[in-house]
């Protein structure tokens, strides 16, 4: 048993600190760090860099650009990244539709769009959930019917994350009525562009615009853009469920949360002490960076495990659950931390040029917005109760 | 031992819920959130005009001499509502500070146009450092001869931003104890407002004071005296802010519960699922703690002052906070996706839910209050 | 709204506090107060003074030498009772069958039994639970066979409190097999001495008998000790449930409990300080206090609904689940009190004529066993999943 | 990166799980608690004669010089099998303080003894007013020209009831970390000891110290110096008992997901109902957080001190007191009244984890202790 890097990837994680001492950039760095809002603009510029790099894909096979990092170098590179503030991947390109295209595409498929999504030539977007299918994905609706060379789309998409920004979606469609729910879906690659697509915003409880609903009508999609077989896109989808669902756990992000709450704790006051050594609050902080910390090891032991060839079973849809509750009390801290400063919520503050006066606490101002956010952990991504399904049907065998 | 309430009290609560649901839909309340304001300036008129706004004073004031009952009694429909007006601030606080430390003067002058609605005040006690301890003041008031000279900042004022009145808490001796109120209008030189909406919908300002001059006239209650008045209605608004929150959680798992049953899943509603109906049962029993809790908040507000009194309403207030944050997390879990958004009704409880934690303290400050009162048996 | 007694109540208080003054023998409150055992003697002693006071049978009509106290009565006692430190009464008999027998029974029924039970002659326990059959109770499978004049009954059942301690059983046997569970199940009254009874103790998990299993082997019983009409049981079950509910919050029992907890707390010390004193422990104890106070107030609101002439539904099952769950908080937060104290185990010392040395505090001694034997409040008297069953299905009408 | 035993690790682990398997049924570990000595002396002897008392000592010793994670290996199938013998009081707390503080001549008597299982040793650390702060020391040594003079009183000394020798905490000047610590055969004149069993099945004594003389020779490493090294093997003590604990938790967790395998109600197994499975899907992943705090503690237990070790252990701890208490009790309502009763396996899993967070701190007692030791970032 050895709970230390190798000297290879201690020679890694020096090889990415310098990396990002040197290009990651202070504002995008500075936005991350303060949760303030990231424009479209920060993501590209950023995705450029790591791009030249050539560290962006890094889930891919070197012959298609990607670079291949070992279970334990994505770890380091997540620990490292969080440290540092560097912005969350859009994971929609590179992590979602790549794998799948790489795995079940043809190679027209992967000429076109793999260097497209290197590049930073396309945004994608997710077409998954339904508003009638949302834990029960299965049972989606939109419908594809093929006339000539071309599927007819017609339906609504919904959760869209990011979908405003995106000029390419990949959708699980229904090509076939007649068979069980998940034997007739097909996954299609639709450009946003086309005729009959709307996209209209959803904005989330605290006021942001972040997801979307993409409505089809009688949208033209070409037969080429089917992937794989007709009918076999669940086959795909759970592809890509199991390769989502390590990294949900969003340990990195939590520890930089929990720093960020740290630092606040030491500066907000209470009774004239700072919270950081309140009795109370400090206990709070040290329960919730106590189950980080086992959480953070029962992380790497997956992580260990699948470097040593296992899959990850039902560690990680724990992992998941107990993650974002983790997540979701170090935001119930912050907020708690600044106390009435919880409510007055001004937007502008969110963005890092904001030039007027902040209130108390310039880190103050977007923490109730991103307590209610992410309240989202628990329902997206494979709700936390969904996990537990899936977890008892693995241990229970029922 | 009767938990009903009085034909008079039904008649009160009737009227302000038949106003609420007549006037106050989820799509008016958010364009009412939207104005300057931040709140239905009509519907505040007509609070007044049928004499609402002055149920907790005097019948020379036009009122009911309502007490926490009566107060209860609005509260809850008000926050069944999510209603956005500055009731609460105005009404029970401010006018509570008045009514109990005032002069007559005073009284004849603001107390009738709080009571009627026509005056609109707002109280300004909390500030940068203190947390929520309104005995942390920091702000000072220096006595001159033309009255009192004002330095300091006063945080998260909740409708200090178009109120007639702001009643200011500044200290005027170093003794723990040693602070007075003073009464302000708005155009008093040296007031200055930062004016910004919250997360709950509602608006509110910081206010910055700088040599701010008031008369001696300004000085409600006596000098050194305020603490003890300002801890008494802050009681008084407890209550009141435990019976909007309970109105709130009706509603709340009202829609919880509709969702439940209507929503499917896997070929069948969700409220099949064992897990999503213990989680429901578990919000109803933190409801029935809550409105318990206010009852017994309700029938202490008035009260004389006493570590019983004391001990109640930390109790309530934690309890509240607790059972609000519950009802608010699991609500939206239940409801999944469109929990999270802004368009449905359930988000805007849970935000108003988990903000009145906020206000005059969240559960663990009262919950650490309520340790400090502790006594052995 | 008047959250005060009445007149009347306070004059009732007063007799109840003059009545204990004078009649509760010390010793049975000393042992109550402290959490010692108490011996059957202890107990027909108590039911004897009760008895002669005429207030044993609470719930019974005053025909029968009941004495039909109102709720907020009721409520009282229980109060009164808890402050005093008064035996928790054994309701087998007295609030158990003599309910039955009075509602369901035949002139000669309640003419032997009722004052049998008034004078403490017959010591009553339960028959329903069986091995297969705990929360599930419709599917139990001890059989009775009409015989000429007596039922044959063969079968197990289980969790008899007490058993050993009584001379008569009330029984839910399976009458008819041919019918849906509920219907083929009829309510028999057994007397203990009869051939082919067994009684074998269960030991609980502390190391306390206080249940047991009794087996039946052929044993005969005389059909005039059917009640009501054969295979009709389960109705008067149902009956009885209901009539359980109300009381297992158990609200007077975690305020003596609670003011056990405090006393304790006054005099454990942590760092040299009391730990009623200290930051953590007493906000866990105020918070458990202030979850009692809510729990009190709900039972209120119950008590005078039902003094009003309505009927307990939703909200007394949920009190039952905040009641134990309240009751067993206390019983952890007393045994974290005591420190290393909690693992030693002098069983002699739950008597209160124990004369050997006690550990560092008599009071310390029966806490660890009485939190591990709580853990049954959540589990007997329909666990708490069963009632939040009954809730769901009211509130959800699913 | 790797958390795999080596293969050495593997085979001692192996090693004490058979030897558990084959010697430490449910019903003969019943037998053994009810002996006088509390646990099988015979079993104790077959640790010894296999080398297992021996490893964490030198080889010198007959040890494996083993580290943290060998003695994860030994504690965690001791766990499962609920054993009672001392190795944890005897081997790795005794055998510890005298391996670090010990000089040559102690070693050479005692140490040898404790690594072959030949002697059995106990600590007697805490006292009736400490509650679980070691340093908290109110029994005093005096010195004379014979010596020390003990005077004082133990409490809950697990396995002094028949112990060879006891090492004895005591107060040698008023400085905060002014102890010394004491080694003490039971026939000592003074020493006198209540034996009683524990509610865990094992057996304990308090100590009282009445003008006790000891020799100069009794005392073990520095005098005022023994703070330190106590609190350095109270944290070895505290991984040991972390890896004891979850393999108690692993063999709980099996057995409730068995009875919701088997046990039926309403004609299906229990483990249909949703509730109940996302309740042992929440104690598995108790399970997996204790794991990893044990892992991480074995990984630190024979480091240098520093404040970083201080709080994994303190962490470690905390982590194994709360899903001991989660996986006892949803263990025992998941079972209902079986999971209640003394002649069913799982009840003495439930007692023996409760029980354990009364050894060393508890849950509460270790979150303190890191509060106290977190570091703004």
């Amino acid at each position: 048993m050895n709970l230390n890097y190798t000297e290879e990837e201690l020679a890694f994680r020096d090889e990415v600190r310098a990396f990002l001492d040197k290009k990651l950039p202070a504002d995008i760095a500075a936005k991350v760090k303060g949760f303030r809002r990231l424009s479209k603009e920060d993501h590209q510029r950023w995705q450029k860099i790591l791009s030249e790099q050539g560290w962006y894909a890094t889930h891919w096979p070197v012959e298609h650009g990607g670079v291949e990092w070992s279970p334990v170098q994505k770890h380091i590179w997540d620990e490292e990244s969080s440290r540092y503030g560097v912005p969350r991947s859009i994971p929609f390109g590179v992590n979602m539709v790549a794998p799948v295209i790489i795995r079940f595409g043809n190679e027209e498929q992967k000429q076109t769009y793999l260097p497209r999504i290197l590049s930073g030539e396309d945004w994608w977007c997710q077409g998954y959930s339904e508003p009638g299918a949302g834990s029960d994905l299965a049972s989606l609706k939109t419908r594809a019917v093929r006339e000539g060379d071309h599927y007819i789309v017609n339906g609504q998409k919904t959760w869209t994350t990011l979908g405003q920004h995106a000029n390419m979606i990949f959708c699980l469609v229904r090509t076939n009525t007649e068979v069980k729910a998940q034997e007739g879906i097909s996954f299609l690659l639709i450009d946003m562009d086309t005729p009959g697509i709307t996209v209209r915003p959803i904005i989330t409880l605290e006021g942001e615009h972040e997801v979307n609903e993409v409505f089809f009508e009688d949208v033209k999609v070409p037969v080429e853009n089917l992937v794989g077989e007709e009918d076999k896109g669940w086959t795909y989808a759970k592809y890509l469920l199991t390769y989502e669902r390590t990294g949900l756990a969003g340990i990195g992000l939590s520890k930089a949360a929990l720093s960020h709450l740290k630092e606040l704790a030491s500066r907000r006051l209470k009774n004239g002490r700072p919270l950081l050594e309140d009795p109370t609050f400090s206990q709070r902080i040290a329960e919730v960076e106590i189950d980080l910390t086992a959480a953070g090891i029962s992380n790497l032991r997956i992580i260990a495990s699948v470097e040593g060839g296992g899959v990850p079973g039902a560690e990680s849809s724990m992992l998941k659950v107990k993650g974002t509750e983790i997540r979701q009390a170090i935001n119930d801290l912050a907020r708690r931390a600044i106390g009435p400063y919880a409510l007055p919520f001004v937007e502008e503050e969110l963005e890092l040029d904001y030039d007027g006066e902040f209130l108390s606490d310039e880190n103050a101002a977007p923490l109730s917005a991103q307590y209610f956010n992410n309240r989202k952990l628990s329902i997206f991504g494979g709700s936390n109760e969904i996990q537990k399904n899936i977890v008892s049907k693995m241990i229970l065998g029922l | 031992m009767d938990f009903r309430l009085n034909e008079e009290q039904q008649m009160l609560q009737d009227t302000v819920a038949r106003l609420v649901r007549g006037e106050y839909s989820f799509e008016k309340r958010l364009e009412f959130s939207e104005t300057e304001a931040g709140f239905s300036v009509d519907f505040w008129k007509q609070l007044g005009e049928l004499g609402l706004t002055a149920v907790p004073f005097s019948e020379e004031l036009g009122g009911f001499d309502g007490g926490g009952v009566e107060v209860q009694s609005v509260m809850t429909e008000l926050g069944r509502g999510l209603c956005l007006e500055p009731y609460l601030q105005s009404v029970i606080f401010a006018g509570g500070l008045i009514n109990q430390a005032g002069n007559d003067t005073q009284k004849d002058t603001w107390l009738a146009g709080i009571a009627s609605g026509e005056l609109q005040a707002a109280v300004a006690l909390q500030e940068p450092q203190s947390f929520y301890d309104l005995k942390d003041v920091e702000t000072r008031a220096e006595k001159n001869d033309s009255g009192y000279v004002l330095n300091g900042r006063k945080a998260v004022v909740i409708g200090g931003h178009c109120a007639d009145l702001i009643l200011v808490s500044a200290r005027t001796s170093e003794a723990a104890d040693g602070i007075s109120l003073f009464v302000l209008t708005p155009d008093t030189a040296g007031l200055e407002r930062r004016v910004y909406p919250t997360i709950d919908g509602s608006k509110g300002c910081d206010i910055t004071l700088t040599d701010v001059q008031v008369s001696a006239e300004a000085l409600v209650g006596q000098q050194d005296g305020a603490a003890e008045v300002i801890e008494y209605q802050a009681g008084r608004a407890i209550a009141a802010l435990c019976a909007e929150a309970v109105g709130a959680m009706e509603a709340a798992n009202e829609l919880t519960l509709d969702y439940l049953k209507q929503r499917k899943q896997f070929g069948v509603p969700i409220g099949r699922f064992q897990v999503l109906q213990h989680r429901m049962v578990d919000m109803m029993s933190e409801l029935e703690q809550a409105r318990s809790m206010s009852i017994l908040a309700a029938s202490v507000a008035d009260e004389e002052q006493s570590d019983e009194r004391r001990r109640i309403l930390a109790a309530a207030k934690n309890v509240i906070g607790r059972s609000g944050q519950f009802i608010s997390e699991q609500g939206i879990q239940s409801h999944g996706g469109i929990g999270m958004t802004w368009e449905y009704n359930f988000a805007h409880y849970a935000k108003r839910l988990i903000m009145i934690n906020h206000q005059l303290g969240d559960d663990d400050f009262h919950l650490e209050h309520y340790a400090s009162l502790l006594q052995a048996s």
